[in-house]
C-alpha cells in the first residue's frame, strides 16, 4: 500500500473512531436509544478488507456493523441519523443501530442474531457465481460466533460449492462479557476451525490496516479464481464496552492497557511516519475527520423523526403491510 | 396435456413453467437432484435443467434457506426445498427473524423473492416430528407470504404466483395430497395469492379449509347434504394474505361458521380468523363459531391414535349439526 | 424483607430459593455466571451458588437447550436463559419438535423438567430482531408449559411452579418490566401455573392482558372509569394453562371482551382466547370482540414508529369505547 | 473379547439382522405403516458398543436405531410391536419405528431430526458429572448428521465442559440418496472435524463388532477418567434402502457388493471360527435368533391396537392432555 493510499485509509479509520465516539456520547446524552455495539479498534479490518475489494462485492456485518457500514460508502450522517431514530437515517429509522445497511453499495445488511448472515453471504456468492459475475461475498463475524451452528453449515456448504466468499472473524477475544477462551474447545475460534471444511486456517493481525488488505486481497484473488472460500481470523481488541454503557470491567486492566497501545490509528500512523509522509499531512486527515463527525452530529441531530406512518410501509414489495383483504 | 395430474406431479410441473420463463429461477435443497426429492416433487427438474439450476445440499437447513435468502437479496428466485415442513424448526430463524424482517428494517432496501416450499401435514403414520401442520408457526410472522393450495392445478398456478412474487413465499405442499389427481393446469395459470375459493355453494353454514381439510369438508358436507343442511366450502388457499373478506362474504349468507383446521386448537390459523369474525362479522353470526381442529398434542403415530387428533368427516358433521341446532 | 423489589431481581430471587430447596436445580446460559447476565436477571446466583450449578455457555442455542433437555431427562431440573426470546428461533427445534414431544411419543418414559427463560417483549428500542414479543410462537406448540408474569411477586410464585414442574415450562420476563418494582413474594411463595389473576374489578367490559400489556390495561381502564366505563382487567399469567375458566365467568358479568396483545394479530394468543369465546361464550356476549394487538409487521427501532405498532393505552381505550357504543 | 462373549454378541447381531428382515416383510405386507429406517449391515456398532457400556449408561439414537434400542435391551417383541402399531409396542404404538425408546435401560430415545440428539446427549453426560455417578452418554448418528449445526455446537460444549459423552457416527456414506462426500467438506465426515473441537478423530470398522467394542472400551475408559469426549467414526453400509421400500439404486453394483462381502455377522462369524468354536454353536445362535424373532412377529400381530383414548394421555407428567381449564 502506498502512502496516498494508506493516508487515505487512515482517515477513513480515524472518521470511524470519531463516529463511534461521537455516538457513545450521544448514548449517554440519551440521544441514542436502545443500544449501540461500537467497533472502535475494528477499524482495521473494515477499511483494510474493503480495501481489497470490488464496489459491487457484498459485505455482510453483524450488530457491530457501524465500521463495516462506513468502509463501504455510508456516511458518518447517515449512520447516527440511523442510531438517534431520524427520518434521514440509512433505514429510515427503522432498523437502528444494529442494523445499518447500505444495499445501494453492496452492504447488504447487519443482522443482530449471532451467525445468522453466514448462510446468507454464501448464498450471495453463490448467486454471483451462477451470475458469472465474478463478485465475492464477505461476511464480517465475531469470535462468539463460531460456536454457533450457523457457521458450520454455511463453512461447509460454501467449501463443497468452493464458492467466492470469504469469512472474516473478527476475534476481539470476547463474546459478552465472557473470554472466548472459556467456552471455546480450540484457541484460535476461526482459524483452527478451518480444516473442519477443507480451507486453510489464516490469522492476521486485525489492527494493521495493510495486512488485513493484503490478505483479503491475496484470499478475494484465490476465491474469484474458482478456488473456494476462506476463513482469516483477525485479531482485535475494542474500545469500548461490549454494547451501551458496559465498562467492561471484566476485563483485566493489563490487557486493554496492551491493546490500546496497539491501536490500528497509531499502527497506521506509524506506516505514514515510515513511508515519509509529513505529520502535518496526518493532522489534516484528522481535522477532516473531525469536521466531518461534528457535522455529521448537528446534520442528524437536526433531523426530523420519522413520520409514523412509515412504520406501516415496507413490509411488502409493493411497500405496503396488508396482511389480509 | 393429459386428463388428470397428480398433485405430486403438479409441484415440479409448477416450478419447471417458472425455471422455464425465467432463467433466475434455481433451486437447491436435500436430494432434489438426481434423486428427484424424496417426495418426487422435483422428479425431472435436474434432468431439464441440469446441475446449475438444481442443487443438493448437505442437511443443513439453516444454510439452505439462509443461502437462499442470500441469493433473492442479489439477484436469484431460489427455491429451496425443506424436506418436511417440521425441519422449519431447524432454521427458524431465518423464516422469523431474517426473511420476513429484512425489508422492512432496512427501511426497503433489499427484495427477498424466494420460495420455501415444503412437505406438510399428517395422516400418513410418520409421527410426532414428521407429521405436524406447520402452517401456523409461519402465521405467527408477519412478512412471510403463505400459501398452501388443495388441487393440482392450485399447485400450478400458485406455484407461479409464488415463484413471481417479490415476497417470500412458504409454500405447504400437503403429504396427504401428494398422490391426489385433479386436471391439470391450463399453460400460463396463474392464482394469485390471496384469493379464497369457493369450492362448494351453500346456504346454511360456511366451512372454511385449507390444504388436505378441504377434502374433510367436502365430504362433511356431501353427508350435511343428504340431513338437508347446505354447507358452503371455502378453500382458504393461502394464510397470507388472508381473503377475510370471502369468509365474511359468505357468513352474510349463512350466519354460522365452522373452521377445520389440521393445525392443533391453541394457536391454530382458524383463531385469527374467527378473532376478524367475531369483531367484524359479529352482526353476521346467529350461532356460535365453532373450529374443529387438531387436538393439543404431538401427533402419535398409531392410526387409531392419529385418527383421533386429528380432523376427521365426522368431527366436522359433529360441530355443524351443533351449530344447527342452535 | 425489602419493601419493594424489582421485577429483574424477583428473577434471580426466585431462581435462587429453588437452587437452595433443591439440589438438583442448575442454570445455564450465556454470561449468566460471574456477569449476572445481561439483564442482570441472574446477579448473585454464581456467587452463592458457584461454577458447578451456574454454567455460562457458548454462544450455541441448540445445544443450551438440548442439553438442558438430556440433563432434565437424568435427573436434573435445569435452568436455560436464551437471552433474548427472538432467539429463540435459533433453537426452535427443541422448543417445537424435541422438548414437547418426548413424553408423548415414548409412551410416557420420559420426563423433562426443565424451564427456559428469556426476555421477552419491545417498547424498549432494540429493533426487529431483540423485541418481539414471541410467547404465541410457543403458544402454537403443544406440550409447553407458558409462564408469563406481570408482577415482581408473580415472578417469584410463578418461577417457583415452573422449576418444581414435571412439565417443561418457557418462561417470558418482558423487558419492559426488568426495572418495575412491586411488593416482594412471602417465603415460600407459589403461584400455580394456570390460574389467571382479576387484577381489576369492573363490570362493563373485560380487559384480558398479559405482562406488560397487564399494565397498559390497567392504565386504560383508568382512563375509561372517569368515563363511567367500569372495566375488568384480568392478567392471564399463563398461556399454558390457559385460564378460559376465568375470563368466560369474567364475561358473564361484563358480556363484552378485548384482549391486549403485544404479540401481532396474526397468530397472536388473543386469537385462540376469542375463539373459544366465540364457541363457549357466544350466549355471554353483547357485542363484538375486539383484540388490540401488535401491528402486522416486524418491531421497527425508532420511538415514534414503535409506538405505532405495539398496543398503547390509548389504543385500548378507543376499542373498548367502540364495543361500548354498539 | 472370548469366545463364550463374541457368540453371545454374534446372537445379539442375528436378532437385529433377523427382525430388520422381519420388518421390511412387514412393511411391504403392510402391516408396518408409515416408515422404517432399517439397520442391517450396523449391527457391529450398537452391539459392540453396548458391550463396552455400563448398564446405567445413557444412549441416544436416530430414526435409523432399532439396532440401538436392541442392543439396549429392548425385546424384537417390543420393537415389532411398535412398528406394527400395537398397544404392546415399546412406545404403545405412540412412537412408531422412527421414536423406539427403552428409557428403563438407558435408551433414551430416538429422534428423527437429523442431529438434535447430539446436544442431549452432552445434557445426559453433564447430568452425570453434576450428580457424580461416573455415568456416560452415548450418542449415534450418521455421516449426514455432521453437516448440521446442532453437531457443531454439542461438540464444542462438549468438549469445553470436558463431559462424558462419545460420539459416534455410524458412516455408511449416504444421506439418503446423496452420497456424503458429495455435499462434505472433508473426507471422513465425523473424525476430519475431531480437531476443530481440540478432540482425536478416530475411524474404526464398523462392521467389525470387536473393533468397536475395544474403541469404545478405550474411549469410554478415557471419558469417566474426566479427559473428556470422542469422536468416533464407524464405517459401515445399509443393506437395505434409506426407507421404507427404497431400492437404494443410487449406489453402485461393485460398491454394494464389496460391502455385502464385508457383512459384520460373517465377520464374526469368522472370528468364532479363528477363535475354535464349533459351528453348529454357532448355527444354533443362529436358530435361537430365528425363534426369538419368529415368536416375536406371531406376538406383535397377535396384539391389541392401542386404546383411542390413549391419544390423549402423556402430554404432561399428570398423564393428561389438559391445555385449558
Ligand atoms: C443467536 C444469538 N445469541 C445471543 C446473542 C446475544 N449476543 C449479542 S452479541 C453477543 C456476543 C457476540 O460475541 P462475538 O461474536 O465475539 O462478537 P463481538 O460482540 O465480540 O463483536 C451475544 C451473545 C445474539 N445476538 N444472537
Ligand atoms: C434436520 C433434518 N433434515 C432432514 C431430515 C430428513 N432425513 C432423514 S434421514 C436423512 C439422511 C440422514 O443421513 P445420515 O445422517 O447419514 O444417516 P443414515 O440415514 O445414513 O443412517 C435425512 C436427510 C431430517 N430427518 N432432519
Ligand atoms: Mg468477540
Ligand atoms: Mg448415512
Amino acid at each position: 500500500m502506498d502512502a496516498a493510499e494508506l493516508l487515505t485509509r487512515y482517515e477513513q479509520m480515524a472518521v470511524i473512531r470519531r463516529t463511534e465516539r461521537a455516538a457513545h456520547d450521544l448514548f449517554l446524552s440519551g440521544l441514542v436509544k436502545g443500544t449501540t455495539h461500537l467497533a472502535a479498534g475494528h477499524e482495521a479490518i473494515a477499511v483494510g478488507a474493503s480495501a481489497a475489494l470490488r464496489d459491487d462485492d457484498y459485505v455482510f456485518a453483524t450488530y457491530r456493523g457501524h465500521h463495516h457500514a462506513m468502509a463501504r460508502g455510508a456516511t458518518p450522517e447517515e449512520c447516527l441519523a440511523e442510531l438517534m431514530s431520524r427520518a434521514t437515517g440509512l433505514c429510515g429509522g427503522k432498523g437502528g443501530s444494529m442494523h445499518l445497511t447500505k444495499a445501494s453499495t453492496g452492504m447488504l445488511g447487519s443482522y443482530a442474531i449471532v451467525g445468522a448472515h453466514l448462510p446468507m453471504a454464501v448464498g450471495a456468492a453463490w448467486s454471483a457465481r451462477m451470475r458469472g459475475t465474478g463478485q465475492l461475498a464477505v461476511a464480517f463475524f465475531g469470535d462468539g460466533a463460531t460456536n454457533i451452528g450457523a457457521f458450520h453449515e454455511a463453512l461447509n456448504l460454501a467449501a463443497v460449492w468452493k464458492l467466492p466468499v470469504l469469512f472474516v472473524c473478527e476475534n476481539n477475544l470476547y463474546m459478552e462479557y465472557t473470554p472466548i477462551a472459556d467456552v471455546t474447545a480450540v484457541a484460535r475460534p476461526a482459524a483452527d476451525r478451518a480444516s473442519a471444511y477443507g480451507l486453510p486456517g489464516e490469522t492476521v493481525d486485525g489492527n494493521d490496516v495493510v495486512a488485513v488488505r493484503d490478505a483479503v486481497a491475496r484470499l478475494a484473488r484465490r476465491a474469484r479464481a474458482g478456488d473456494g472460500p476462506a476463513l482469516l481470523e483477525a485479531e482485535t481488541y475494542r474500545h469500548f464496552g461490549h454494547s451501551r454503557a458496559d465498562p467492561a470491567a471484566y476485563r483485566p486492566a493489563e490487557e486493554v492497557e496492551r491493546w490500546l497501545k496497539h491501536d490500528p490509528l497509531d499502527l497506521a500512523r506509524g506506516r505514514l511516519v515510515e513511508l515519509g509522509v509529513a505529520e502535518e499531512r496526518v493532522s489534516e486527515a484528522d481535522a477532516r475527520a473531525r469536521d466531518v463527525v461534528a457535522r455529521a452530529v448537528e446534520a442528524a441531530k437536526a433531523a426530523p423523526a420519522p413520520d409514523p406512518g412509515t412504520a406501516l410501509t415496507d413490509v411488502w414489495a409493493d411497500g405496503g403491510a396488508a396482511w389480509r383483504t | 396435456m393429459a386428463d388428470v395430474i397428480s398433485y405430486r406431479e403438479a409441484v415440479a410441473e409448477g416450478i419447471a413453467r417458472e425455471m422455464r420463463r425465467d432463467p433466475a429461477v434455481v433451486c437447491l435443497g436435500e436430494d432434489i437432484g438426481a434423486a428427484g426429492g424424496v417426495f418426487k416433487t422435483t422428479a425431472g427438474l435436474f434432468e431439464e435443467f441440469g446441475p446449475e439450476r438444481v442443487w443438493d445440499t448437505p442437511i443443513s437447513e439453516q444454510a439452505i434457506v439462509g443461502a437462499a435468502m442470500g441469493a433473492a437479496m442479489t439477484g436469484m428466485r431460489p427455491v429451496a426445498e425443506i424436506m418436511f415442513s417440521d425441519f422449519l424448526a431447524c432454521c427458524w430463524d431465518y423464516l422469523a427473524n431474517e426473511i420476513p424482517k429484512v425489508r422492512y428494517m432496512t427501511g426497503g432496501q433489499v427484495t427477498v423473492p424466494l420460495v420455501v416450499r415444503t412437505a406438510n401435514g399428517g395422516g400418513l403414520g410418520f409421527g410426532a416430528q414428521h407429521s405436524q401442520a406447520t402452517e401456523n408457526w409461519a402465521f405467527t410472522v408477519p412478512g412471510l407470504k403463505i400459501a398452501a393450495p388443495a388441487t393440482p392445478a392450485d399447485v400450478v398456478g400458485m406455484m407461479a404466483a409464488a415463484i413471481r412474487s417479490d415476497d417470500p413465499v412458504v409454500f405447504f405442499e400437503h403429504k396427504g395430497l401428494l398422490a391426489s389427481k385433479g386436471a391439470p393446469a391450463p399453460p400460463g395459470h396463474l392464482v394469485e395469492l390471496g384469493r379464497a375459493a369457493v369450492v362448494r355453494e351453500g346456504a346454511d353454514v360456511t366451512l372454511v379449509a385449507l390444504a388436505s381439510m378441504v377434502r374433510v369438508a367436502l365430504k362433511a358436507a356431501e353427508l350435511l347434504a343428504a340431513e338437508g343442511i347446505e354447507a358452503e366450502v371455502i378453500d382458504l388457499r393461502c394464510l397470507v394474505p388472508l381473503d377475510t373478506a370471502t369468509v365474511l362474504a359468505s357468513l352474510g349468507r349463512t350466519s354460522r361458521l365452522v373452521t377445520v383446521e389440521e393445525n392443533p386448537y391453541q394457536g391454530g390459523w382458524g383463531a385469527t380468523l374467527v378473532s376478524v369474525v367475531a369483531d367484524e362479522g359479529f352482526g353476521l353470526l346467529d350461532a356460535p363459531v365453532r373450529r374443529v381442529a387438531g387436538e393439543c398434542v404431538p401427533l402419535p403415530f398409531a392410526d387409531a391414535l392419529e385418527e383421533r387428533v386429528i380432523p376427521t368427516v365426522d368431527k366436522v358433521v359433529a360441530a355443524v349439526r351443533h351449530l344447527a341446532a342452535y
